[in-house]
């Protein structure tokens, strides 16, 4: 409801009554214990709050939301694909949600079979069939892979590989994870055709060099052109090639990264496997290795000994990356996603992905400025605004607030970083022609207001519960909770 | 026939295709090795819908669950009442399918509960600070680690206690092992946290971790540990257990410097073990070194109140291989779950599940140990001093006269799931096993539990 | 989302693509058979749309209709309650929503329990013990009521009477059902204070009356203080009283209506029970007579037989009213809302509903202009709009669509007919002090803008997908579909 | 303690009646005769949600279900396949917990959904015009009959098959008892449509109703009744079953002018009986005479399509007693289901579940035929014709050696919730059992059925 939603909406806290109650317990039904009155806290300060306004407040907020349920989320880089709705039935069974992560596996064969089943599924996809699900999200299975990788060099007694390349394209968890990892990061240029400088990687590339970490279609949505022979220079150098998957929307069922050299990546399966994005999260990112680095995953991985499922612990585990055995309910809806495409229907995901960017690229090429003009794109693409700020004074921020104006979310921008006044767009394979003429239609429009009437761009968004924030203020004095009176 | 997930048939790919100016999908492909394409993937057919739900019942069925059996099992993850509230409003589309907050004037709605979430998370725990959330309470932990060592000038290593959770304490070591930053204090699982301190504690330590209540259930003031670490010039970082902070002090109460926790029990599903919430609070004074998101109060042009995400400056986004921690996607919707648990449950709520627990706890621990039959058997409460007192909150631990997964092997045939079996991770308590009990363990289950040990 | 909420949304037709699909079926796993084709279809115009956009479609539907859990909905009459969440777990259980209603009773004992005792709550609440949950809605527990007084006095031989006494401040619904049932409608008038004139009622009953209709709460929000009178006078003239529980949320736990002298009452369980209201329906009206009358019900009722729970017919039924039992998925929701305030606070409905209708009257009494006054209300109250309609200009439609512009539903209005430009509020039990202070704020500031800017009003609603639509023109050329070109 | 429901507290509570200016609750009941006030009302106690909860999930596993068992029973109400789209989507707030659309500026959700299922009803049946929904086939076909006497000059009673579920024929009796409008056709259950007009088509018929399929399966072109019931210048009313609409013929082409429905199978819960769905469809010159809610298509002020309540001045709200029908709520929420449904299947999935329930019915009826053992021991598929063609849509009857009900009882053991007893409706179907079969049911559920018959 716009009314409703468009008004400011009180803290719970600015909504508590003291003595109002939203919940309900039953008594007490065993014989009582005096409490350790020595520890006991005197004041718990939350909320208090009828049932009916708990419900309200947040139903009230939740309109304060765009989703994919409600059209297009052209994020580039998140791939904010559709999630099938029968994964809310399944994850709601009672023999998923009501199940310890620690009862007797005997008693849990139905969840550990489902998980060996969706590591055969990655190990599959991928081409590398060394596979762990307990990362919860692609990050973690970055620092997951490259410990692998790490590891590996260290059980040859390879103990001088301190370095990591990274192409300048990354997204920030590459170069963060390795540096988590204890490695020193070396950057990779870009060409202008969007692979990897050849030349500058060949410089970088040593015996100090531990592995590579790039993303394949890369950020800027274009697949390296030289992926084997960039895999050959590292491999020939002694180190590994970690594939970040989260692109892996482009290739599935087209191509496995595991034959086009890779020897480790994760995939995030909140992306291409569409468990949805829940604001920010679970994600689950689990990781897929060459055989011959499988000894070195996390602990503990689902095997199966005849007819049971087990938990193994690999001979040379990098230990545990979590507590448990990885982000089981985003598994399942991944699994779901997997079984309901099926071997006949996976590739489709990438066909119509790639088809969809390149058909919205096509739509809007004329009036926006691709980054790479020359090359078709793969399930994304990077819109370069330069000239719209040189020639309208109106940045890439003013675009993206002014497509909030016409009910879309904007794409992701300023990303890569090395696209000035950088717009990446993705589509996703669940978005029809006809929300894609749309979408084009109003991109244009747009781009026509920014050469008209630049204000209208400079002031969006215009109807919204509220305008531009203001983010100097939000980090100069932090205002990080509701403070008591 | 087109795929129900995808919204394109073949006549808008044909007349796509010709809009791009290729002849055909391939085109679009020609940047992939020809003969890596297609390879034959080894997957089985695609399901309809309906083969898919059936199939999924199939194996949830193969599943014992806490609708049909009686759960007494927590080791850090715990069979709490979920209020219907909490699925109804976390499930809603706008919170469910959105992404991270971006955008804040389409976003307000996670911003402001993520917002909502961090107040109570402070509230809860007594700190100043916290963050909307890490993978879970061992990767927090992690995190708790790094920091301290980012904090602490000296800082070289972090000492454990023995009775920390053995999944954060393994965590704790995978993360920092590339860091070679040590984890040292359980090497001997026996050891009290006193002798552990006289044993590691010194200058060159930047954080001590301890759990309160314990893996072992041992819920103790904390004081006397925090004035130790803080006059050694370390970080004191406590591991909770959020419902239990419902009846307790907070460990702002003993002067915790960083709080982490397992969110879990505030309204998200057991789950097989995922996903989780990992609870991350600290001391104003640590905030610009706490790695995760953080939203922030602030006003919009008009002056009207928003939230945005802030601090940003610390992440990866933009610090890249200088930032602290390479969190992305992080477990919103369970910190969007556990605020509308403690909305729901409120103040007097969420102090009623403790007592709940605490009682049910001490009343299952009581009828143990003074079964004379089952003392007879050899079974013993381990978590009572010699004046026969309970010092836990709603875990303690039994010493079997045999075998714990043998037992438990036992009460499965009668529904019930016992304990955690304590026999890899704490040797010296042979047999012994680990009993949670919650609200959600009625008198006549706790009843069936002491009677299918007498027979079992 | 308001831009999106504000955004017109296409038919599904028009979004339709020939060859899209939603669905999934398993194929056919028989050996197959011809079809008949002399009798099959050519063609079947539905609309063929994705997944994803059926899933949009409605969604961004949703979001243009205010809602209970958005906040206060006040219609009189209506009874718009929050709804418990836990019946959305509880109705979802595949043993109530999967159960058939032909199956053989012994595999059906737990739904027949629930509806027995539901049967003996309903019975206990009102005094009166014979009980059926047949009935759909209210409507349809009306007609059930008044044929069971028609069986009565038909089988007592008593042919002659053939009319229904009917205050005129009933609601629709009871004239139509006396019609229905075959009766004349005999109008009986209200007098100053909101009674039924008793005078008038004296005048018009007679050995023709087979009984009265009538609300108690009435529709104004009045008790009728002449009830026991009322009912006497027309137990002496031989005739029955049929009460309209449409405002048993008034009294509920507070007083019977068997001990008030009703004969027959129906409940509305998506008012008084909170069975919400989706819409427009389902909802469920279950009837509750006085012992000798209980022999009429429909056909069958749930009785116990030892610890079993069978079907069975009253002796001189009056028939089926419906197919099957009732509503059950209703009923289970009517048994919950019961179940959760149990003996101890039922009567809370009542009280607290009647303390809320009272103290918004305060707040606004000054401003706005009771229809009488001098009472208290029940559980809602009446306002008389023609003092606004005078001075101002402003009509009460002018002020209930105002009253959106606040993001609140409007009142009901010109309901009762006795009252001219009558506004009828209900706030219910399930509201905060806070939203009723909230609420009387906007109706003392709508008042304000009556004087001060009728306009303001006659051009609300400001911010809705549509604004004021044109009636005239949906009735005289009515278009009830979509044509296809 | 306050309750969750509730959201007052005492002081709330005490301050407002300050407001009102009267001492207590009681001085708000003072009409209200004292002596019948707070009466002992003879309730359980109340329960908190947890024990809620515990109790309905008691009383739900005392049910057979069809997750657990194959269903084969019909007789008004299907086991059909719902997708996961019309549990997400009816069960928003938005849609669910909204009241009849009166405001329209505030109900476009609901007032939009309800004209998409009005179209989709018109283009499945074939007719022009459908209302907002009845409480069920029953009620509607109570409806159909009060329109024709209203529409047909001479029309004082009613002719209904013998083959029309029987408890729509009881309702409609009840519904037209008060008004004595004979109700006729159904004396001998035993005897044909055609027998049945021969003995009661005249001229003061109002209304003829048949279904089609009808209540034993069989599905026929009903273009010779209607030619029948319309020279006597009758409406032809058809009862129709809408998801064998998804390959039948739709009833226009033979000239219904009211199609009346059971709307349970488009997408809604089995729910031990409701609620259901009414479905009303007719020709466009009796529109102004059908009962119930419409919803129609108009512009506002400044021209913008928009949907609003229509044609209500023939609704009871205005013509009070004047009105044909007195139905106020009705089933807009089951209306909803439906249209998600059909959104859903589209055009092409409702022909496919279609074809299945067909196919898999063919093939259970030709199981059973077939079997020799099953012939010896006396079992017999009553729709077949001399040359054994079977002439149904997915409903047979098959004569058994003993009473239906012993058989169930067997069957119900093997979890399979047997067909439908005859005994009592249809007694020239001695022991007859009318099964159904859908989409749900698989070839293994099948070949069970067929087994455990042998061995029942
Ligand atoms: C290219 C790339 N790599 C890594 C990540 C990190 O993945 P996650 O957010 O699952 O931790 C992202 C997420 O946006 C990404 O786009
Ligand atoms: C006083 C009154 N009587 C009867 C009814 C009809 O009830 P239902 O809509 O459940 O058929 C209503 C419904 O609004 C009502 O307010």
């Amino acid at each position: 409801m716009s009314i409703v939603a468009n008004k400011p909406e009180p803290l719970l806290y600015e909504m508590s009554n003291p003595g109002t109650v939203g919940y309900s317990l039953p008594e007490c039904d065993v014989p009582m214990t005096q409490l350790p009155s020595d520890l006991l806290r005197s004041e718990l300060n939350l909320p208090e709050v009828g049932e009916v306004d708990v419900v309200r407040h947040f139903t009230r907020l939740s309109q304060k939301n765009y989703c994919v349920d409600l059209g297009i989320y052209p994020l580039g880089s998140c791939t904010m694909k559709y999630n099938p709705k029968v994964n809310e039935e399944a994850i709601r069974l009672a023999g998923f949600s009501q199940v310890h992560p620690m009862q007797p596996a005997e008693t849990a064969q139905g969840a550990m079979q489902l998980m060996y089943e969706l590591q055969e599924y990655l190990g599959a996809i991928s081409g590398l069939p060394g596979v762990t699900l307990q990362p919860a999200a692609g990050a973690q299975g970055e620092l997951t892979g490259v410990l692998v990788i790490r590891a590996y060099h260290l059980a040859r007694g390879d103990t001088a590989r301190s370095e990591i390349l990274i192409p300048d394209s990354a997204h920030g968890t590459n170069p963060a994870t390795s540096a988590m990892a204890g490695y020193q990061v070396v950057q990779v240029k870009s060409d202008a055709r969007g692979n990897m400088d050849s030349e500058d990687l060949r410089a970088k590339v040593s015996n100090k060099t531990a592995g590579i970490m790039f993303t394949n279609p890369n950020t800027l949505g274009l697949f390296e052109e030289h992926v084997r022979a960039v895999n050959q220079i590292l491999h020939d150098a002694g180190g590994l090639v970690y594939g970040d998957g989260a692109n892996l929307n482009a290739i599935v069922g087209v191509a496995r990264p595991g034959d086009l050299g890779f020897d480790v990546i994760h995939s995030n399966l909140h992306k291409t496997f569409s468990v949805p994005h829940g604001g920010g999260g679970p994600g689950s990112g689990p990781v897929m290795v060459r055989p011959d680095l499988a000894q070195f995953l996390p602990s503990p991985v689902v095997a199966q000994e005849g007819e049971t499922y087990v938990f193994k612990n690999p001979a040379h585990s990098i230990g545990r990356i979590k507590s448990f055995w990885g982000n089981f309910l985003a598994i399942v809806r991944a699994y779901v996603y997997i079984r309901s495409f099926g071997k006949e229907h996976l590739q489709e995901i990438a066909q119509d992905s790639v088809l969809n960017a390149n058909y919205l690229l096509a739509l809007i090429r004329d009036v926006y400025d691709p980054q790479v003009p020359e090359r078709v794109c793969k399930h994304e693409f990077v819109l370069n605004g330069t000239r719209f700020k040189k020639e309208y004074g109106v940045n890439t921020l003013d675009v993206a607030k002014r497509i909030i104006d016409y009910g879309y979310y904007p794409p992701t921008i300023y990303f890569p970083l090395i696209v000035p006044e950088c717009l990446m767009i993705e589509p996703t394979e669940t978005q029809s022609k006809a929300s894609l003429d749309e979408f084009a239609a109003a991109l244009r429009q747009i781009a026509e207001e920014a050469r008209a009437n630049p204000q209208l761009l400079h002031d969006a968004p215009h109807d919204t519960p509220v305008t531009r924030l203001d983010d100097v203020k939000a980090a100069r004095e932090p205002v990080l909770r509701y403070k008591h009176l | 026939m087109s795929h129900r997930f995808i919204p394109l048939t073949d006549a808008d790919r044909a007349a796509m295709l010709q809009r791009i100016g290729v002849n055909s999908v391939s085109d679009l492909f020609a940047d992939v090795p020809r003969d890596a394409q297609y390879p034959e993937i080894n997957l089985p057919s695609a399901l309809s819908e309906l083969d898919m739900l059936r199939t999924l019942h199939d194996i949830a069925n193969r599943n014992a669950h806490a609708s049909e059996y009686a759960f007494f099992l927590g080791a850090g993850a715990y069979n709490h009442f979920v209020p219907a509230t909490v699925p109804h409003l976390i499930f809603r589309s706008e919170f469910f399918t959105a992404y991270t907050p971006y955008q804040p004037e389409i976003s307000q709605g996670t911003l402001q509960t993520i917002f909502e979430y961090q107040s109570m998370i402070c509230d809860l725990t007594g700190l100043d600070a916290a963050n909307a959330s890490h993978y879970d309470a061992a990767t927090a932990a992690a995190e708790a680690a790094v920091m301290a060592i980012n904090s602490v000038k000296n800082g070289r290593k972090i000492i454990v206690s023995p009775t920390l959770h053995p999944h954060y304490r393994a965590t704790m070591r995978t993360y920092l092992e590339g860091q070679k930053i040590p984890i040292v204090g359980d090497e001997d699982t026996a050891l009290s946290l006193d002798a552990v301190l006289d044993q590691h504690l010194d200058n060159n330590t930047a954080g001590v971790l301890v759990a309160n209540p314990d893996f072992l259930g041992n819920v103790r003031d904390l004081k006397p540990i925090a004035d130790r670490v803080h006059a050694a010039g370390a970080l004191f970082i406590v591991s909770t257990y959020p419902i239990a902070l419902g009846m307790y002090q907070p460990p702002s109460a003993y002067d915790a410097d960083i709080v982490i926790g397992e969110g879990q029990s505030l309204g998200n599903a057991l789950g097989f073990g995922g996903p989780y919430l990992g609870i991350f609070a600290c001391k104003e004074k640590y905030l610009r070194r706490m790695a995760g998101r953080l939203i922030g109060q602030t006003t919009d042009t008009k002056g009207r109140r928003g939230f945005v995400l802030t601090l940003q400056a610390r992440e990866q986004h933009i610090r890249r291989e200088k930032a602290t921690s390479n969190i992305c996607t992080n477990e919103a919707l369970n910190a969007l779950a556990a605020c509308v648990y403690m909305a729901t449950m409120g103040k007097q709520g969420l102090r009623q599940v403790a007592e709940l627990c605490y009682q049910k706890a001490h009343y299952a621990a009581r009828e143990i140990s003074e079964s004379r039959q089952l003392r007879e058997l050899g079974y013993r409460v381990v978590n009572c001093d010699s004046a026969n007192r309970f010092e836990f909150f709603n875990e303690f631990v039994v010493e079997c006269p045999k075998s714990v997964a043998e037992i438990n092997r036992a009460l499965a045939k009668q529904k019930i799931i016992g304990g955690y079996d304590l026999a890899q991770e704490y040797p010296h308590l042979k047999n012994g096993m680990l009993i949670a009990v919650t609200e959600m363990n009625t008198r006549e289950q706790i009843d069936a539990l002491v009677n299918a040990l007498r027979e079992s």
